[in-house]
């Protein structure tokens, strides 16, 4: 375990690791995007209640776990490049935020189109919105403070204290804005809670859900290489690799 | 497959406009962020590449002046 | 000379700290003014934009102060550590042979003194003004007396972070606003309670809670955020 | 024990390397100059050294816990007087009595001038206020980043006196500057030439 650690934090050996998994990754990814899609677009019965525009559900919730789930790697490779000062830490943070930031937009995005045939209006302040909304102002703090700072290692230290400080409160906040929520909750738009979806309907989200993990490491990944070649550009081993190809 | 016809798909009984546009402005940004690095690295891939093939082609062309 | 000598107690080195920063923000009334004159034209502001309705106004004052509050303790919290950066008495800061942590609160602490604590002692007064009902005066008092001190906890992490950078001003509203949520809903809820004669307890709880975990983690990442302005 | 000990250390700004390979000993009694063009890294080698500055900064380096760093930023509050100022600085080691504060501002040439806000003094007396922290400080490393300029003669020379007998009773001072050594045989040099990259 600790070797592998210990050789993620090469440049070059992961460059080459990245390249393998990135070759299996991209297909996989594509494919089980396109199946998730197409049967939650055309096989999957709709809503008795929401007709066809449930469907929406089905890149909605898994950009929205994702874009959750990606804050924390963030902040996970923050606190490896705080505690061990391992560089290759700084790239997977500096590559994680922006794609973070992207899902949280097609979260809110997409959230915003269903709003429009559920509840009529295009934006309610509902408890789920609100909170991706106050998420994307958090990864838009972490990108624009890496780009604000012109040393770039002091950067991506600067980023994971913001982010583990955001980690820290992203609980705080989700749980105080339910709460808010709850308290002011108008009875008219209660939204009905998934925990009653059909097995039929399930399925479909968690392949989807699958995928959007896969598409996260993948763009993440993909990132990263590119960050890679600029970074190592005078390197010796990047020289010979790309005299090899 | 839950639809008769294509047109069916198209309509969604009145969502397919919601639906559709939220698929759409789902994918784009999703092949856009693919592509963008892809991109990035052959660009500086092939930087890498020229600047080695004139740091090789530099002592052959003394030598035949 | 040994290599072990007798140095301040730690008690010692954070008072002198506060000292020295509570006697600069005394030297300079206008910056201490500041904050206080923003919430009061903002409060001036409210009736012009949504109408003199004293109905309207005091059912959405617990709301409306809180938010200027939180406003006003950005504004000045922005500039937390800037003199610090710009005359050397960071890098001072960084080498004593304390906590960094430590003497860093004793700065946040005068701080927050001058202008959080000035602020909740203050508020009162404007919510009069916004037809706030009595009952929920004190709670707006003690809401922002805890609340000031997580505004301020948080707004010293975002001066941190952005001492170094220049214009990082508009950066720093956009790190901090979105950790500064909890406690605005917070404060809100407890004041709205407490004018609607529910239970304002809970929420000030929470707050303090809010604040006790401020207290116990915030320093660190403060001082984290110090030293990577330093290497910038 | 030596009070400051750097092995192998490299100094790399963002993507550029400045310097590598230092290699410093400083014993009690040492006085060592940072000598070099402008541009070449003495400043960011002091600050490595002092333990400042910590990203970019690879090998070794330890140093005695107290250590007083006096860099071109003079560490003065504008409004506070020089004896608040003194009194309360970020990095004091002792407790100073006001008796020591002034009777230290007063080998600087600075009586009269302890109650009034350092902003109203002038450049030159302000340095001379930042100067008066080494009367005020039992840090057996003195660690000077260009301790000379802005002084005039009688400051160089109270400075120099106050280096020479902080040398003699057990210290050692770490000074960067552009002038010629000032010490004689006192003092060794670093050349930061020889690990420039």
């Amino acid at each position: 375990m600790w070797t592998f650690i210990h050789k993620m934090g090469s440049p070059p050996w992961f460059f080459r690791f990245s390249g393998v998994v990135v070759q299996w990754l991209l297909p996989i990814t594509i494919g089980l995007l396109l199946v998730g899609a197409a049967w939650g677009l055309l096989v999957a019965p709709p809503d008795f209640r929401q007709g066809n525009s449930y469907r929406i559900i089905y890149i909605h919730v898994p950009a929205a776990v994702v874009a959750l789930a990606g804050y924390y790697v963030m902040a996970f490779a923050g606190a490896v490049s705080l505690i061990w000062r391992i560089k290759m830490a700084d790239v997977t943070m500096r590559a994680a935020a922006p794609v973070g930031a992207v899902l949280t937009a097609v979260a809110l995005i997409t959230g915003a189109i269903w709003g429009k045939p559920t509840w009529g209006t295009w934006w309610v302040w509902d408890a789920r919105i609100t909170s991706m909304l106050i998420l994307l102002f958090l990864y838009l703090g972490v990108v624009a403070l890496f780009e604000a700072y012109e040393n770039k290692t002091a950067a991506a230290r600067a980023c994971a204290v913001l982010s583990l400080v955001g980690t820290v409160n992203i609980p705080i906040i989700y749980k105080s804005v339910d709460w808010w929520y709850s308290l002011h909750q108008p009875a008219s738009i209660k939204f009905t809670g998934e925990s009653a979806i059909d097995s039929s309907m399930l399925y479909p989200l968690l392949l989807m859900i699958a995928a959007f993990y896969c598409l996260f490491a993948l763009t993440v990944l993909l990132n990263m290489r590119a960050e890679l070649v600029w970074n190592h550009r005078e390197a010796n081993w990047l020289q010979q690799l790309v005299r090899k190809v | 497959m839950y639809f008769d016809s294509l047109s069916a798909v198209w309509h969604m009984d009145g969502h397919g406009f919601y639906v559709w546009l939220s698929y759409a402005l789902t994918f784009l940004p999703v092949a856009i962020m693919l592509w963008l690095p892809i991109r990035r690295q052959r660009q500086h891939w092939q930087w890498i590449v020229a600047e080695q093939r004139r740091a090789n082609s530099r002592p052959a062309d003394a030598q035949s002046e | 000379m040994s290599a072990d000598i007798p140095l301040l107690s730690l008690r010692e080195a954070f008072s002198r700290q506060f000292r020295r920063h509570f006697k600069a923000l005394m030297g300079s009334p206008a910056d201490m003014a500041n904050p206080l004159l923003f919430f009061f034209m903002v409060v001036t502001l409210f009736p012009l934009g949504l109408g003199p309705d004293p109905e309207r106004l005091s059912a959405m004052a617990p709301g409306l102060l809180w938010v200027v509050a939180l406003l006003s303790s950005l504004m000045v919290s922005s500039k937390l550590f800037g003199s610090d950066y710009e005359d050397g008495s960071l890098e001072q800061l960084a080498i004593a042979p304390y906590p960094l942590s430590i003497l860093v609160m004793g700065e946040v602490a005068a701080h927050w003194l001058a202008t959080g604590f000035l602020l909740a002692a203050v508020s009162p007064l404007f919510g009069i003004m916004l037809g706030l009902p009595a009952a929920g005066l004190g709670v707006l008092f003690y809401s922002l007396v805890l609340g000031t001190i997580c505004l301020t906890l948080i707004g010293a992490i975002g001066s941190a972070l952005t001492v170094s950078i220049r214009r990082g001003g508009l950066l720093m509203s956009l790190l901090i606003i979105p950790l500064n949520v909890p406690v605005l809903i917070f404060g809100t809820t407890a004041v709205s309670e407490a004018v609607i004669g529910g239970n304002p307890q809970t929420w000030l709880t929470l707050l303090g809670g809010l604040a006790m975990g401020s207290l116990a983690l915030v320093p660190l990442a403060i001082s984290a955020a110090l030293r990577v302005s330093l290497d910038n | 024990m030596p009070l400051l000990t750097a092995q192998d250390v490299a100094i790399e700004r963002g993507e550029r390397r400045l310097l590598s390979g230092v290699d410093l000993t400083v014993e009690a009694g040492d006085i060592w100059q940072l000598v070099g063009a402008n541009g070449v890294g003495k400043t960011s080698l002091l600050r490595a050294l002092a333990g400042l500055a910590q990203l970019g900064v690879s090998g070794q380096i330890a140093h005695a816990q107290t250590r007083l760093y006096l860099g071109h930023a003079p560490a003065l509050k504008k409004n506070l007087s020089a004896l608040d100022n003194l009194r309360c600085h970020p990095a004091s080691d002792i407790l100073a009595s006001d008796d020591m504060i002034f009777s230290a501002l007063a080998s600087l040439n600075l009586a009269g001038y302890e109650e009034r806000p350092v902003g109203s003094l002038s450049a030159g007396q302000q340095r001379r206020v930042a100067l008066t922290r080494l009367l005020l400080s039992q840090a057996p490393l003195w660690l000077l980043d260009e301790p000379f300029t802005a002084l005039d003669v009688s400051g160089c020379e109270w400075l120099d006196t106050q280096i020479r007998s902080h040398v003699s009773s057990g210290g050692a001072v770490v000074y960067t500057s552009h002038q010629p050594s000032r010490f004689g045989s006192l003092q060794q040099d670093v050349d930061l030439v020889r690990y420039v990259c």
